[in-house]
């Protein structure tokens, strides 16, 4: 199998449903002629040209709603914001345009169409480049939002995504970029947009976890005995394969990087609870970010994200307790 | 719906026929006339906003574009949906919420759509039209097919964000798109000189470097020419066009709002300029037609509406699965 | 007590701040001359003239940003989003500037600005202009988030709002806007930002609920040994008077208008399990509409929101059997 | 803080006398310089924007307002913070992630920010700063005070739909604003052409009808001349106006573009008009330096940023209780 980098297993991703679908495109901010801000567009311009290959202006508003209106005709554009945060002056052709113009037709028109945008803390953008924000996507229906967490997913959930007849949000952990490993590539049976994965098996705890922090989980956990699942897919999200760990376990916690107030966990947290109330064991919870901006700053910033050791001793006190351990911003004595 | 179709494309093929367009345009005005009624009977929820005066914009568009054309229009869009093709029925259907509607009754007078018609859900977000018209300009463009995109908006929307982005967008790919601003002097409530930092919506094509014209959008045969010309230079590969059509609001922005804003005798001071007295006195002059033809077209078209009217009432609400479907995409 | 509208409790609340305070000003589409949309600012241009009560263009990210500058030049800026949707022409002014600022500043530059938009389904303005999208403003710190319930809290909270220093969005159930009732006007003692309301004490249940759903709620809940708070803050919200309804109780019921996926109920029932498991005596859940976009239509509409009856028969049911009941849309096998 | 704040003052006024105003972009240049050095040693984190090339821009601008006039700056604002009279320890502080920068090491090289100077923090959002500006001058119009606000933005972000209503409301209000573009011929890894429908972003100014002026951005006198005229025309109630300034930016977008992207030459052909070479010929050529005093100058700067730099390695790192720090107001 090819060693490559995640955001090369993106750039095959487009590639090769480019080469197998002429309606799929590219565009966004230097996605062309520089091949991407970091690197995801490799070789894309060179092999497919221009017309489907388009660096745009600084103009996220209408290129999104390029993207809208050529998904409507026809094709199946996958654009690209380059940071989350920059949806912000785009998001009403994402969850107001975009996710109801199938409803908005009778059902006749789709919006076969894919908006990419990089997520996360860790590469010391600051705090208005560092963030999830997956909150924004949420509350509406018709749209669904993928979140890869390592190789093998970003490139299997980029190529499903495409072939989805609907919009697709997908966010990629950007501090998982520069990572290098193995990838298969496939021209089907790819994850499925839905389905979680089961990373690791286990019976004493359920733990659930998305992007970047899947594999810091992984680390955590490694010789514990805990079911570690990659949501994969937060909307709509893999209700059943969580409810079968969490019955086998009785056990439940989330890990996520966006921040305690407002985060994706909770849905999940609570769905479960009202669920499997029975089944628990212990209480649930959620390991996160404190509810702060991200930190500029290599020190401040790993602080923010759970990092394994942290998780680690988090759940280690957990299983030993079944009470709900104290984060470390509580323990500092810091708020 | 089959049916609906060919009715449907009926509509839209006759109306080449100048004696159709004025048929068209009774109809629109009746139309619109009427729905104010039903609003205030409680029939229509929530709100509707009528395009009285502005029938000639609505059927010269119609006239100029193929169905495989699309159209992004506003939540102001009766008349287009109708002049387009829409059935009288399915348009009405859907704003008073029933089954007839063209899309089920779950969307109401802000949302029309028409795909079969080149007409995308119309848009109850200012502004939202003009990138995803330029989207689907690009799709055409993209595959070399002959097509073009057409965005309908206001003079209040000139001054959104999406429409600088849009614009320089098109241009700056060559995009077969036609921006066609709606200019009738009113934002809801703010009439256009308290809101906007030109007097003329076409000036501001020149920070596109995109040709534009202004044109009086009371004349329909005006409307034609200078869509023709836009959608001409479109399928040739000429790049986007910006066309201003000074029109008026006979009603106010919404339901019932009665416009008590507006300098005394501006209303007035437009009538003379109505677009269906305008074409019908083309008409009569010029033989084709004479007064009493024309009275006998409008007063069958007041009972058109009528009867759609009585159909309509009688037409049955969606029932709750309605609200399931056509969420996600299968 | 005078008797007046929801509507102008908020006009009457801008009011009396604009009298006290010359930094206050009120600007958005139509708030002068037209004195509001909704008339949620009449009589404002007449009496505080046309430098601090101003009409805009159809320009969101102008004004919004606008407001944000203004705040930080020592203004207190009251801007006005129509419908809550078009915040998606100008989130990033709101969550990535506004919220920012302050902590951008080394908490030198202050942004105590007001934005008011209105919110929810009720008036068949159709599924693009009848959502609440609580989730936009959540996970960003930084950013308050009100939302009053009667004629007194729209006041109450609106001058409170004004008077922070801090920025502030305050979301209008536009459903309540016609409401008449008795309205107490006061200089101080308003509304705690942050503090819930105990609407109704009772010791068989908590209730949690905000907005147009807190009447609806009472209703529901009238005869019943319930507790009914109203969250009124969502951002702080007040885990404290929760926890100690909870305590006392042992079961909790969220009453919400956002849909079951991606509403802001989760994050309270998530921290409170995760806090007071012990304490709960039955599986907590939430009554809120489907996970649909919002049908046009009276019947169709007044079925999506949580209608008192629904929500007497759901707790009845959840009181009697201590599970939670299922929701109308699968007793109906609609999904 | 106080003492910082004299020194800054201090750093304000003297840059009315143009040694002065040569040294600071000595400074800046020199600042700019090692900032790239420090980020390849790791000692700067995530990225950095320099603006090597555009001194005059930096000190023009800070020449011509008041403390108490408001400056919307972009990520790209080293040089405008420190020409303000930001100390370069403060900046480099914050670059650097240490408690001495100027907010105290959490924001980083996008986010400086200086309310003594007038800088508010300074935008990583392309186009954000301009409405924001305008609305810093809507408080000062509104209060009837005689400050101005300005807005310096990109030629990439004449693109963004926060440009187009910004201008619109600004002229609409006549507010005390000036939009300073800095077309320094790239968006990130893009020439204008490619994005951009115009040739002169100034050309836009007439869709707002708003005055505006092309300048040299690399001749410090053409600037503060410009600048002086459009602050002048907003503190008496003249409304806003549209400054393009043309400049070149020496080095990559952001840390380590090497700007392979450009085209053979383009950088050669602009040295010669580099504003620091222009001012030292200036200053020279009308005997006010001899070109002796011009090189001491310099290895005094040079000398004082390698100082600034030792200082700031040996600065502090913030604390976890940083974190949690200024984010509720108080
Ligand atoms: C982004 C956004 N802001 C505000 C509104 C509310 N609104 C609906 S129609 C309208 C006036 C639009 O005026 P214009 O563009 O001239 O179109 P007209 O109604 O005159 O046809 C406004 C402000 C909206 N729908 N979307
Ligand atoms: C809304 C938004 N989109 C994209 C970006 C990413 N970005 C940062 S700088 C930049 C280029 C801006 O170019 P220009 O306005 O010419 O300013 P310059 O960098 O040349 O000073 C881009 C695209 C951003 N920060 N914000
Ligand atoms: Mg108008
Ligand atoms: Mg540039």
């Amino acid at each position: 199998m090819a060693q490559v980098r995640f955001r090369q297993a993106i750039a095959l991703a487009l590639a090769d449903e480019m080469r197998k679908d002429p309606a799929v495109m590219v565009f966004g901010e230097d996605v062309a002629h520089a091949e991407g801000p970091f690197k995801t567009s490799e070789g894309l311009l060179a092999e497919f040209g221009p017309l489907r290959v388009r660096d745009t202006p600084i103009s996220e508003m209408a290129f999104t709603g390029a993207g809208v209106g050529a998904a409507t005709a026809g094709m199946k554009p996958v654009i690209e914001i380059m940071f989350m945060e920059f949806m912000g002056v785009a998001l009403d052709m994402v969850v107001t345009e975009a996710a109801k113009f199938h409803y908005l037709s009778g059902g006749q028109f789709k919006v076969p169409m894919v908006i990419r945008a990089s997520v996360g803390a860790g590469g010391g953008f600051g705090l208005q480049h560092s963030q999830t924000l997956e909150n924004w996507l949420v509350a509406t229906p018709g749209l669904k939002v993928v979140v890869p967490s390592d190789i093998q997913s970003a490139y299997e959930l980029t190529r499903a995504a495409i072939r989805d007849p609907g919009p697709v949000v997908v966010l990629e952990p950007r501090a998982l970029y520069g990572d290098r490993g193995a990838l298969e590539q496939k021209e089907d049976g790819f994850l499925e947009i839905g389905k979680a994965r089961i990373m690791r098996g286990g019976s004493a705890l359920t733990v659930v976890s998305m992007g970047q922090l899947v594999g810091k989980s992984l680390e955590a956990l490694a010789g514990m005995d805990a079911e570690v699942i990659d949501l994969s897919t937060l909307v709509p999200w893999d209700q059943e394969c969580v409810s079968q760990s969490l019955k086998k376990t009785g056990k439940l916690v989330i890990v996520q990087e966006a921040p305690i107030s407002g985060g994706w966990g909770h849905e999940i947290l609570s769905l479960m609870v009202s669920k499997h109330f029975a089944d628990l064991k212990a209480p649930p919870f959620i390991i996160s970010p404190p509810n702060t901006p991200v930190p500029y700053g290599k020190e401040l910033e790993e602080l923010y994200i759970p990092q394994p050791a942290y998780i680690k001793e988090q759940i280690a006190h957990y299983l030993l307790t079944s009470q709900v351990p104290t984060p470390w911003w509580i323990q500092r004595g810091l708020i | 719906m089959t049916t609906r179709n060919a009715v449907q494309s009926k509509r839209r093929s006759g109306l080449r026929d100048p004696v159709e367009q004025l048929r068209r345009m009774f109809e629109i005005r009746y139309f619109e006339e009427e729905i104010v009624g039903l609003f205030s009977e409680g029939l229509v929820h929530g709100t509707t906003h009528t395009c009285q005066g502005q029938e000639a914009l609505n059927v010269g568009l119609a006239v100029t574009l193929n169905s495989d054309d699309f159209v992004a229009c506003t939540y102001r869009s009766h008349g287009f949906a109708l002049a387009l093709g829409l059935t009288p029925e399915a348009a009405l259907g859907e704003i008073m919420g029933r089954t007839t509607g063209c899309i089920g009754g779950v969307g109401g007078s802000m949302h029309l759509s028409a795909p079969e018609l080149g007409l995308l859900p119309t848009f109850a977000i200012v502004g939202a039209g003009l990138p995803i018209a330029a989207g689907a300009a690009l799709a055409f463009q993209t595959r070399g097919e002959k097509r073009v995109a057409v965005a309908v908006f206001g003079d209040g929307a000139a001054n959104i964000g999406a429409f600088h982005e849009a614009l320089n967008l098109a241009s700056v790919w060559k995009l077969p798109v036609i921006f066609l601003c709606d200019n009738n002097l009113y934002g809801e409530y703010s009439r256009i000189e308290t809101t906007t930092s030109v007097v003329d919506i076409a000036q501001r094509a020149s920070s596109y470097s995109m040709p534009s014209e202004i044109i009086d959008g009371m004349k329909v045969d005006e409307v034609i020419a200078s869509l023709n010309r836009a959608i001409d230079r479109a399928r040739s590969g000429g790049g986007p066009t910006l066309i201003e059509a000074k029109t008026y609001r006979y009603a106010g922005h919404s339901r019932a709002d009665l416009a008590t804003y507006r300098p005394e005798g501006e209303l007035e001071s437009w009538l003379p300029r109505d677009p269906i007295l305008v074409r019908q006195n083309e008409l009569v002059a010029s033989g084709v037609l004479t007064l009493t033809q024309v009275e006998k077209i409008s007063e069958e078209e007041r009972a058109g509406i009528a009867r759609v009217i009585e159909f309509t009432r009688n037409a049955p609400f969606p029932q709750p699965d309605a609200i399931f479907k056509n969420i996600w995409t299968g």
